[in-house]
């Protein structure tokens, strides 16, 4: 460490902590489309992929490796630089918001005072880069998936907000730690079951899952706005998703199932990740479940569902917890 | 609002019901056989391409050379021929051929056989890069088989 | 050593040049979508000046940056408008051009 | 610590750049998606320069906002209003541009003598602080009028982007 004393301590932390957080985008993503298929299969009662590996669990590996393998194809009328800076786009607001996810009581990149509106404001991002690629393509399926996920993507931020409100209201800070501490006692899936399940829905269509996977239904618009990508272009958008998956997951770990609390482990401070990764991991395995359970909905199905419900109940919720917090 | 409410318990309600049917399906074993690694009997009443039978006793073919499977076959996908045997008096069957690239399945040849002497085999992964090798040369597939 | 961000002068510049090519769009450009893109950049000259004033002039910090969140108000409010607006006159005149649009009863 | 200093500078020049090519980019640019993308860089530089002016808030609010609600509003509309993906050469050389070069220039040169010529007097101590706390008092006590008017004008405008974006659809229906 002696040649790199001339670097301040705290950034050779963070840098530590991105290369980490990276790595682990990464692996969510392979171990993500693992469980994926294994739980497509069995739930319609097959094996899954079984061939790479014991059970098949180097088959997203291989995978992997063979989308960066493929020839990068750009079609001839594409607009150029935006095409290629899509995927980029993509990717990179998803890696933030791993910065203030709060693993454990100590394994956190930085624990901003305003944890959550940066992860919220970081998610807005990803909406553009949906966008940028749609348009790019210059392909009518491309940009048909690109304005629904937008429209879905408007309707969908508003419960979104409204659900986590109200937990901000109980807690009084924005802080990812300061909210996990306030939950010591216990978990906000018991005082606001509502807001968890309008957050859990409202999440499932912001991160473009079944059943509201519409701007990439493949039996209406073949892959919707990443049709033309091949390559690592098109990977990058798949880890893309992935990552979001997870953040969205540890965003409802951190705010209703108590985060990192749990039985005390040995060397708590830091082994609290166990319980922290098994919530996160609860939560994707039911968001994997529900993708291979309910079939797509229709957009005006998904528009009524986000504004006729989510929308109001999400509004009578704060009303109420602001009522009894004052009281 | 009675209308509104009851549409959330029941779709709430519904969607969990659907939750649980899939989880279910999850933890029950699974119906699916990995191919080439494990096989299933096949059912008797497969039809794949015809086969020879063989006499229990002699284990050669019991086929008489009538030449009815020929006859009867729609697609004319069957050919037999035979020789004097070396005294002369018999006939030896010395070509039984099947084409299945033509053959329909149809089991009129099975049906037909006097002496029973055909039957369909089980054979279900069959695969060649020509044609050529779809024209079973069935003696020497009985021999094979013994 | 000097810096440039300790200046108050480096944050009014950059807002000035904001105000500048917002003006510059404005007057140029011949599409209502065009000319709005052009007024978000003078908002958002605005909201930076008053910050900047936030942070080296005035004592109390609240001020500014509540009158930079009424500006992100006013500007989403604007946006809005204008972009229903602007499907409104595309639905009658089939152009955005805003010189075409000039009966004031269609 | 002196390399942070120069951290802070290069980050600051960054913000500096991107403000001004993302605003350059989007009053030159001929394709309206373009201009767009131009205007969300200018305004991530914006979110920045705020970070640097000690409100982290604005700058999530800035990006939250502007990049994540103005931006989308806005390729939403350039997308769905059918709108020509390319303006006319003609539009960036003819009459206009001139007087547009040259209003312009005179005013930034203007204002930013008026900005340099002035005589400005740093406060150096605070009365408050940057916290959201603060921030939130001072919004619902002291500014609770212009705060709650800002909301009737939001309420006014969603409801009047709505009438006017369904009024079309019918008329154009019926």
């Amino acid at each position: 460490m002696e040649m790199f004393n001339f670097l301040p301590p705290e950034l050779i932390r963070m840098i530590i902590f991105v290369a980490l957080l990276i790595g682990l985008v990464f692996l969510n993503a392979l171990v993500m489309v693992y469980l994926e298929r294994k739980i497509a299969g069995h739930i319609q009662r097959r094996l899954g992929p079984m061939e790479v590996g014991p059970h098949g669990i180097f088959q997203t590996l291989i995978d992997g490796i063979k989308l960066i393998g493929k020839q990068l194809i750009i079609p001839r009328d594409v607009n150029r630089p935006l095409f290629r800076l899509a995927p980029l786009l993509a990717f990179t607001p998803v890696v933030l918001p791993f910065v203030v996810i709060p693993f454990s009581q100590k394994i956190q990149a930085r624990d901003l005072n305003l944890g959550l509106v940066f992860i919220i404001a970081m998610s807005a991002i990803n909406v553009l880069a949906i966008f940028v690629a749609g348009w790019s393509s210059n392909n009518k399926y491309s940009l048909f998936g690109a304005m629904r996920s937008v429209a879905q993507n408007i309707a969908f931020e508003i419960p979104i907000l409204l659900s986590v409100l109200s937990v901000v209201l109980m807690t009084n800070t924005f802080s990812m730690q300061g909210i996990v501490t306030a939950q010591s006692n216990i978990w906000f899936i018991i005082v606001q079951p509502v807001a968890f399940l309008i957050y859990f829905i409202a999440c499932i269509a912001e991160t473009n899952r079944a059943p509201f996977d519409l701007p990439e239904a493949e039996s209406e618009l073949t892959a919707g706005f990443h049709t033309e990508y091949s390559g690592m272009g098109f990977g990058l958008f798949f880890l893309g998703e992935y990552g979001n998956m997870f953040v969205v997951c540890s965003i409802a770990t951190v705010l209703f199932l108590g985060g990192w609390h749990g039985f005390t482990l040995p060397f708590n401070d830091y082994g609290a990740i166990i319980w922290f990764m098994f919530k996160v991991y609860f939560l994707l395995f039911l968001m994997i479940q529900i993708r291979w359970t309910y079939p797509r909905v229709r957009f005006d199905q998904l528009m009524n569902l986000a504004w006729k419900y989510l929308i109001p109940i999400s509004l009578v919720n704060v009303l109420i917890t602001a009522v009894i917090v004052k009281l | 609002m009675k209308q509104y409410v009851n549409n959330i318990y029941f779709g709430l309600k519904s969607l969990v019901v659907g939750l649980v049917v899939t989880f279910k399906a999850m933890i029950q074993p699974v119906v699916t056989v990995q191919y080439p690694r494990e096989e299933i009997d096949i059912t008797p009443n497969y039809r794949g391409h015809i086969e020879l039978v063989p006499n229990p006793e002699t284990g050669e073919s019991s086929c008489i050379i009538c030449g009815m499977c020929a006859k009867e076959c729609p697609s004319e996908c069957i050919t037999v021929k035979s020789e004097k045997s070396g005294d002369g008096k018999t006939k030896v069957l010395s070509l039984f051929v099947q084409d299945f690239t033509k053959c329909s399945l149809c089991g009129l040849c099975v049906e037909n056989c006097p002496k029973g002497a055909i039957q369909f085999s089980d054979e279900y992964d069959l695969a060649g890069f020509t044609k050529e090798m779809f024209h079973f040369d069935l003696i020497k597939r009985l021999k094979e088989r013994q | 050593m000097t810096l440039l961000s300790t200046h108050l002068y480096s944050y009014l510049f950059i807002a000035i040049f904001l105000f500048a090519t917002g003006l510059y769009g404005m007057i140029q450009h011949r599409s209502i979508i065009g000319m709005l893109i052009s007024t978000e950049l003078i908002l958002s000259g605005a909201g930076l000046n008053f910050m900047a004033f936030n942070r080296f002039i005035t004592p109390d910090p609240a001020i500014g940056q509540i009158f930079t969140l009424f500006i992100m108000g006013i500007a989403a409010a604007e946006a809005a408008i204008v972009i229903s607006f602007s499907l409104a006159v595309y639905r009658r005149y089939q152009t955005i051009d805003p010189e075409s649009v000039d009966k004031l009863r269609y | 610590m002196i390399i942070y200093r120069y951290i802070a500078e290069g980050l600051f020049i960054g913000f500096i750049m991107l403000v001004m090519s993302g605003s350059i980019l989007a009053v030159r640019s001929r394709i309206l998606m373009h201009a767009v993308l131009g205007l969300a860089v200018s305004f991530l530089g914006v979110a920045g320069l705020y970070f640097f002016l000690g409100s982290m808030f604005l700058t999530l609010m800035q990006i939250l906002i502007y990049v994540g609600a103005i931006c989308v509003v806005l390729v939403f509309g350039i997308m769905v209003g059918k709108t020509p993906k390319e303006i006319d050469e003609k539009q960036l050389r003819g009459k206009h541009s001139i007087l547009a070069v040259s209003l312009s220039t005179v005013i930034f040169f203007m204002l930013s003598a008026s900005v340099f010529f002035a005589k400005w007097n740093p406060v150096t101590e605070k009365i408050g602080d940057f916290s959201m706390a603060y921030l939130g008092k001072n919004m619902l006590y002291h500014y609770c009028l212009a705060f709650e008017l800002i909301s009737v004008i939001l309420l006014a405008a969603i409801i009047g982007a709505i009438i006017l974006a369904r009024g079309g659809r019918e008329a154009d229906l019926g």
